[in-house]
């Protein structure tokens, strides 16, 4: 039995009727055609599916979507200003902060919510915030990096 | 990719007397349901296609109950929607529990914290999770409510058997109640796990009461993880502290009896004998740190 | 004019018997196989003794008996 | 330092950048065709058994289900990558006498959703007959085993004699010789997009297309020829984004030619997507092997003779494993002179998913157990681990007889390079602290012709337009190595302009020459000269137009750079590059200019035209107690030719390095009768950001004269000395000794107490 599920996903209103067993990215990639967050471990282990659910990391395959109800959700296709990217997106590409690319959306999101709350991370509150996920292609310490220096182009800006 | 393949009807009460008539009602009709809060176990453990019900209670929206209290005679007061993240990032469990907020910091990922529940963590009866140790050497107690009415039980006996809990069907946790640390007490945890975040091969929770001239240690509580079927309060290696100074020797001893309490089985990453050595090592770096901190406290 | 070595089994030739025994081992058909049989040699020995000793066991051990068995060919070689 | 280039060498961002990282660029999962089916196998519950029956009736009644597909329904016949040796190409579509591993699949549904199909899957009865089955190499080649291909006695499926010198004689003249035994455990690939593909058959014109997460457009369509019975052009292959590939995605695998199978029968788009647990199960992985290696040194650390013995753990099918076993020996003998060289390696099957090309494509198991060998050699001698290591290493021009020629060679710069640094790097260890060496090497694409194509090994067509953009044609594959970012940098640099000039087509085989696809770190070098050729006939012809219009005596050299071509001496005297472009056009009676290049490697000996290599150091931790390594600080030193893209460089760097401390530390896939026991990624434990150490990376450039702009491989190698120079730092740090990689906490705690035993036992033996 479908049921009505309303949330908003990067910025507008959507209304859909969903099976309430489908994860939110199910409802993300094949509902709404938002195939930017990737899907990869089946359980629950390796963070490539993170989104910010009012404005939280939160791994859009461990959630059902009903539970995104009356939230807001922000995934990659959202983050950037129309053509301007958003200075984490320029950061992870000027630092080669990812290879094959397909872990990249997950970790962004996770670092943006990061940055939301904390404009300038030490190294050590980057791990921490990206422990869960799991890449295979840049050992990390690039990623790294590039966050770091999304921060300091994100202080920048506000000045 | 692994879905859900099994469909289900979806309830999402929004207070707790909705959800207890709900769970109450389904009990009845011997209906196959589960209740979910973060879901993050529990969407797994239905991927795998373990349980398939045919209700899913959310309680996500129970907001009422997404709390962090603290006042120093009523304790720690965690309600059942109040989620890991919640609790690392309080001030005052930094402040009066910091061993709760160290143990989060290892839990798993941000995301994972971000979205599941500590109630929910201890609900899903795994032996290896991580909160279950840290709440037994807190003394802590699990609120529980049912149609009938509200009952408590102390955290160390909450967990009944692998993936198996004191909770009944038709009863909800409503709240984590942790008492304020008595005075000359440290607390410490350790997770002993290959990569960061994964589950623990062993883990071990000490905390550690001195008498007035931080001498004798008047009261000792050792909590162990992954170790057995079921989170483990190693009462025995308690006992040889309790009442004495402690030593390192002493410490020594208590680790070889909390070995023996401990009854780990052989896993894919290591074998029950390792794991009980791990045990050992463990309860006496954590004993002493426990200790050190007891003595600043 | 060279005396080649031939293969009791294929059209394999070799200038060395203890190339020959490697050739042989490398061979994984059932004909190959039964001719070791036929001579009271076990295809698994061999290898054993070749992949799990140091020097060249199996191949020596094969080459000695193909020493006597494998027919002399003469090649023109260029 | 000064370079004459304008483009290469410089740090320079991903031009998938924007792709990647807005979630805009597509891969083969994020496609959906509208009237999309669902495919999902059938799967073998054992490890060997005869298919007596499958009973697909129940299946097709459930409303949704399209179509089920079994062995019979394969028109073609078994493929492989070595369709050189016909008998080695041995996969299947779907099983169709008899099941080789558990989760190969026998059937195929093709469903209007993934839960029906998923269902349907469920209600195919399979009737099996329970076989014998085998699983370790050692008990696969016994007389009586079970065989699990008829044709290959003793389940031995390819072997290796390789020989230099005398090595008998070498280990004579030795003052010092020793024997260790190593047993080396497989690795799972692991990439972050699983395989999937999504096909669609045109039953008007018989013609298929195939999406697909794939390292070689060219070798899938080969496969998918071979198995379909479809001529090659007839398949269409489009390889869109990969999200990594590190080796496991070479062969034709059972996603493509299921989903290309289905959508011919059904007539509509088809989607086959493993899951997590498939990926580990059923796909292919790093081989796991014993060996026995033997080393002879004179007294001064000079190493006189080395011989290794492997046989390998090759599952059920062959796929690149027979070339991981040649490649196996050859990597073990860098980045040393070694004289005196023997090698035997045979390659068993066994009933388990087989194992393949993965990241350090054979080398990395032989050179953890000799890097390893020479370090506990080392120690006995009383020489200095590094210092044993420079007295052996080649030069430029080293050859290995009938193997292999060096020709550019920067290792004894790296290693002077590495003693100098570690002194300011590591003045000092703490308790319980170690440092580890080893070196390490690898080829820039293979020479060897498996795959027995006729076409040059790679091509490339550059097309200039009359607005001076370039459009780049060629199947070489990006899978997250950056070669799309490499390629562009190499066509601008050779016609003088900015990579914003040219956009890149790649990975279609309908519309760009053949490129064997990345594996062996051949990218680079391979499709970077025929980029280069492609350009450079482009370049000839501005070139040509402008020394025509400056009027110029053809003694002049002109050059092309920063968008102008002037007079090299004389740089004021020039055109721009578009003036140029467009008065060429006009000459050619309006056509675009066409470039084409191709690049095989000729008179380069037997494995690769160049050689990447380098040094590593690494700082490790030991906590005695429990048995927990922690890898602290890497150091690596590189030569690497000329760098075409440092960022991408130091990228692929830390990516080997990330992979091979799994290899060390973490990673195992424990085996019960054929089942894995740890198939998820929460089971199988891959090394976290917190667990990731730094690493130094210090360049020594050279020029290799096959390379384009002197380029050869870059990072590949550095997965292999990641293992054993943690090892050895293990072994510098309390002496424990590891027969096999996967240091996991209880395998240390096991070995410090062997060690601490022997220790003691000697002190006794002393009094």
């Amino acid at each position: 039995m479908k049921q009505e599920l309303k949330f908003k996903v990067n910025g507008e209103e959507r209304e859909l009727w969903i099976d309430p067993k489908t994860l939110l990215v199910e409802v993300l990639r094949e509902e709404l055609g938002l195939t930017g967050t990737h899907w990869s471990c089946d359980t629950g282990a390796c963070c490539c599916c993170t989104v910010n659910v009012d404005g939280m990391a939160v791994k859009s395959c461990s959630m059902l979507a009903m539970q995104a109800y009356g939230r807001e959700v922000t995934t990659i296709e959202g983050l950037a200003d129309g053509p301007t990217l958003h200075p984490l997106q320029q950061a992870f590409i000027d630092n080669w902060a990812f290879q094959c690319g397909f872990c990249t959306s997950g970790q962004i999101m996770a670092a943006n919510a990061l940055l939301n709350e904390n404009p300038s991370p030490t190294r050590e509150q980057i791990q921490l915030q990206l422990d869960g996920h799991i890449c295979r292609c840049t050992g990390y310490n690039m990623i790294q990096e590039a966050i770091q220096d999304a921060a300091k182009r994100l202080q920048k800006s506000k000045v | 990719m692994k879905n859900i393949t099994n469909s289900f009807e979806y309830f999402s009460p929004k207070t707790l007397e909705e959800a207890l008539k709900l769970v109450s009602q389904f009990d009845k009709e011997g209906k196959d349901f589960k209740v979910v809060a973060g879901g993050q176990s529990i969407n797994l453990v239905m991927k795998q296609g373990v349980i398939a019900p045919e209700a899913v209670i959310s309680i996500k929206g129970l907001s009422d109950m997404d709390y962090v209290k603290f006042d120093e005679k009523a304790g720690l007061k965690i309600g059942a929607l109040a989620t890991h993240r919640a609790i690392e990032r309080s001030s005052v469990v930094e402040k009066k529990f910091g061993v709760l907020a160290e143990m989060e910091h290892n839990l798993s990922s941000v995301e994972t914290r971000n979205w599941g529940t500590v109630a929910g963590n201890i609900c899903h009866g795994d032996p290896g999770g991580d909160v279950a140790p840290v709440l037994i050497v807190l003394n802590a107690n699990v609120k529980m409510a049912g149609v009938k009415g509200e009952r408590t039980v102390p955290a160390e006996d909450f967990t009944l058997d692998f993936y198996e809990t004191a909770l009944a069907h038709d009863e909800l946790v409503t709240e984590i109640q942790i008492p304020t640390v008595p005075p000359n007490t440290g607390v410490a945890y350790t997770k002993f796990s290959q990569v960061v975040g994964d589950f623990a091969l062993a883990s071990v929770a000490v905390a550690i009461t001195l008498d007035s001239k931080k001498d004798i240690c008047s009261d000792v509580r050792i909590g162990l993880g992954s170790v057995a079927a079921t989170p483990l309060r190693a009462k025995k290696a308690e006992e040889i502290l309790r009442g004495k100074k402690i030593t390192d020797d002493l410490l020594a001893k208590a680790a070889q009896a909390a070995m023996d309490e401990s009854d780990p089985t052989d896993s894919v990453d290591a074998s029950g004998e390792y794991k009980r050595e791990l045990v050992g090592v463990f309860v006496k770096r954590v004993g002493k740190e426990a200790l050190e901190r007891a003595k600043k406290a | 004019m060279a005396d080649w070595y031939k293969c009791p089994v294929c059209r394999k030739l070799s200038l060395e018997h203890q190339d020959l025994a490697r050739h042989y081992l490398g061979q994984t058909d059932k004909k190959h196989k039964d001719w070791l049989k036929s001579k009271n040699l076990s295809y698994s020995h061999l290898i054993t003794m070749q992949v799990t000793e140091f020097g060249n066991k199996g191949y020596d051990a094969l080459a000695k008996v193909l020493e006597k068995e494998a027919a002399v060919v003469q090649v023109d070689v260029k | 330092m000064e370079t004459k280039y304008s483009v290469i060498g410089k740090p320079t961002g991903n031009v998938d950048g924007m792709a990647k990282t807005t979630g805009e660029g597509k891969y083969t999962f994020d496609m959906y065709l509208p009237n999309m089916l669902y495919g999902k196998h059938v799967r073998s519950p054992y490890p060997h058994a005869k298919i007596i029956s499958i009973d697909a009736s129940e299946a097709l009644k459930l409303p949704g289900v399209k179509a089920v597909i079994t062995g019979k329904d394969v028109p073609g016949g078994k493929w492989g990558l070595w369709r050189r040796f016909r008998e080695l190409c041995d996969q299947i579509a779907l099983a169709d006498d008899k099941v080789r591993f558990i989760g190969e699949p026998v059937a195929a549904v093709a469903a209007t959703t993934k839960d029906i199909a998923a269902k349907a899957v469920e209600l195919v009865k399979v009737e099996y007959e329970i076989l014998p089955g085998v699983f370790d190499p050692l008990e696969a080649i016994k007389d009586d085993a079970p065989l699990i291909h008829e044709d290959f006695e003793n389940n031995i499926n390819a072997t290796r004699h390789i020989e230099w010198g005398n090595v008998d004689e070498g280990f004579k003249q030795a003052d010092y010789v020793r024997e260790d035994k190593f047993t080396l455990f497989p690795q799972a690939v692991v990439s972050m997009e699983v395989h999937n593909s999504l096909a669609s058959y045109d039953k008007g014109t018989g013609k298929l297309t195939i999406w697909s997460s794939t390292q070689s457009p060219y070798y899938l369509q080969l496969g998918l020829a071979d198995a379909l019975k479809m001529r090659e052009g007839d398949i269409r292959v489009i390889k869109p984004h990969v999200g990594g590939g590190y080796g496991g995605k070479n062969s034709t695998m059972p996603d493509a030619t299921t989903a290309a199978l289905l959508s011919m029968k059904t007539g509509r788009p088809v989607k086959v997507v493993f899951n997590r647990e498939e990926e580990f199960t059923t796909t292919e992985h790093r081989m796991g092997l014993h060996l026995a290696i033997k080393i002879g040194l004179k007294k001064d650390g000079t190493i006189l003779a080395r011989e290794c013995k492997i046989i390998t753990d090759g599952g059920a099918y062959t796929g690149l494993g027979a070339t991981a076993l040649y490649l196996a020996g050859i990597f073990q003998t860098f980045p040393y002179k070694i004289p005196n060289w023997r090698y035997d390696a045979f390659r068993t099957y066994t009933n388990k998913v087989w194992a393949t090309s993965v990241r350090g494509f054979g080398a990395v198991p032989t050179v953890y157990a000799a890097e390893v060998q020479l370090d506990r050699a080392a120690k006995e001698m009383g020489i200095d681990p590094l210092a044993i290591r420079r007295k052996n290493l080649m030069e430029p021009g080293y050859e290995a007889p009938g193997q292999y020629k060096v020709e550019s060679c920067g290792i004894v710069p790296c290693v002077d390079k590495m003693a100098e640094r570690i002194k300011e790097k590591w003045p000092k260890l703490e308790k319980d602290e170690g440092i580890g060496y080893a070196g390490f090497a690898y080829m820039s694409g293979g020479i060897f012709n498996w795959i027995d194509t006729p076409y040059a090994y790679s091509g490339a067509r550059v097309q200039v337009n009359i607005d001076g953009s370039v459009d780049l044609f060629t199947q070489a594959a990006d899978i997250g190595q950056g070669h799309n970012t490499v390629a562009v940098m190499i066509c601008a640099e050779e016609l003088g302009i900015g990579i914003e000039d040219i956009r890149l087509h790649p990975g279609d085989t309908a519309t760009a020459p053949v490129d064997l696809g990345a594996w062996g770190s051949r990218e680079t070098l391979m499709n970077g000269n025929a980029i280069k050729m492609a350009a450079g006939q482009v370049k000839q012809k501005l070139v040509d137009l402008a020394r025509a219009k400056l009027g110029e005596n053809i003694a002049y050299d002109l050059v092309c750079r920063e968008k102008r071509i002037y007079l090299e001496l004389r740089p004021e005297r020039g055109y721009s590059y578009y003036e140029m472009v467009e008065a060429a056009i006009k000459l050619n009676d309006g056509e675009p200019l066409i470039g084409t290049g191709h690049y095989t490697p000729h008179n380069k000996g037997m494995i690769s035209p160049a050689y990447g290599m380098g040094i590593m150091a690494m700082k490790a931790k030991v906590d005695r107690e429990t048995g927990l390594v922690e890898a602290k600080d890497v150091l690596i030193v590189h030569d690497c030719g000329q760098v075409i893209n440092p960022l991408g460089a130091r990228g692929q760097v830390e990516g080997s390095v990330h992979m091979g401390l799994g290899y060390a530390l973490t990673e195992e896939m424990p085996n019960d009768n054929g089942l894995v026991l740890n198939p998820s990624i929460n089971d199988y434990k891959i090394i976290r950001q917190r667990d990731m150490p730094q690493i130094e990376l210090l360049d020594v450039p050279t020029y290799d004269p096959s390379g384009p702009f002197g380029a050869k491989e870059a990072a590949e190698a550095t997965i292999s000395p990641t293992a054993p120079a943690l090892a050895n730092a293990v072994f510098d740090a309390c002496g424990a000794e590891f027969d096999s990689n996967c240091l996991k906490p209880e395998r240390v705690l096991k070995a410090i107490r062997e060690a601490e035993k022997n220790q003691k036992n000697k002190a006794k033996a002393k009094k």
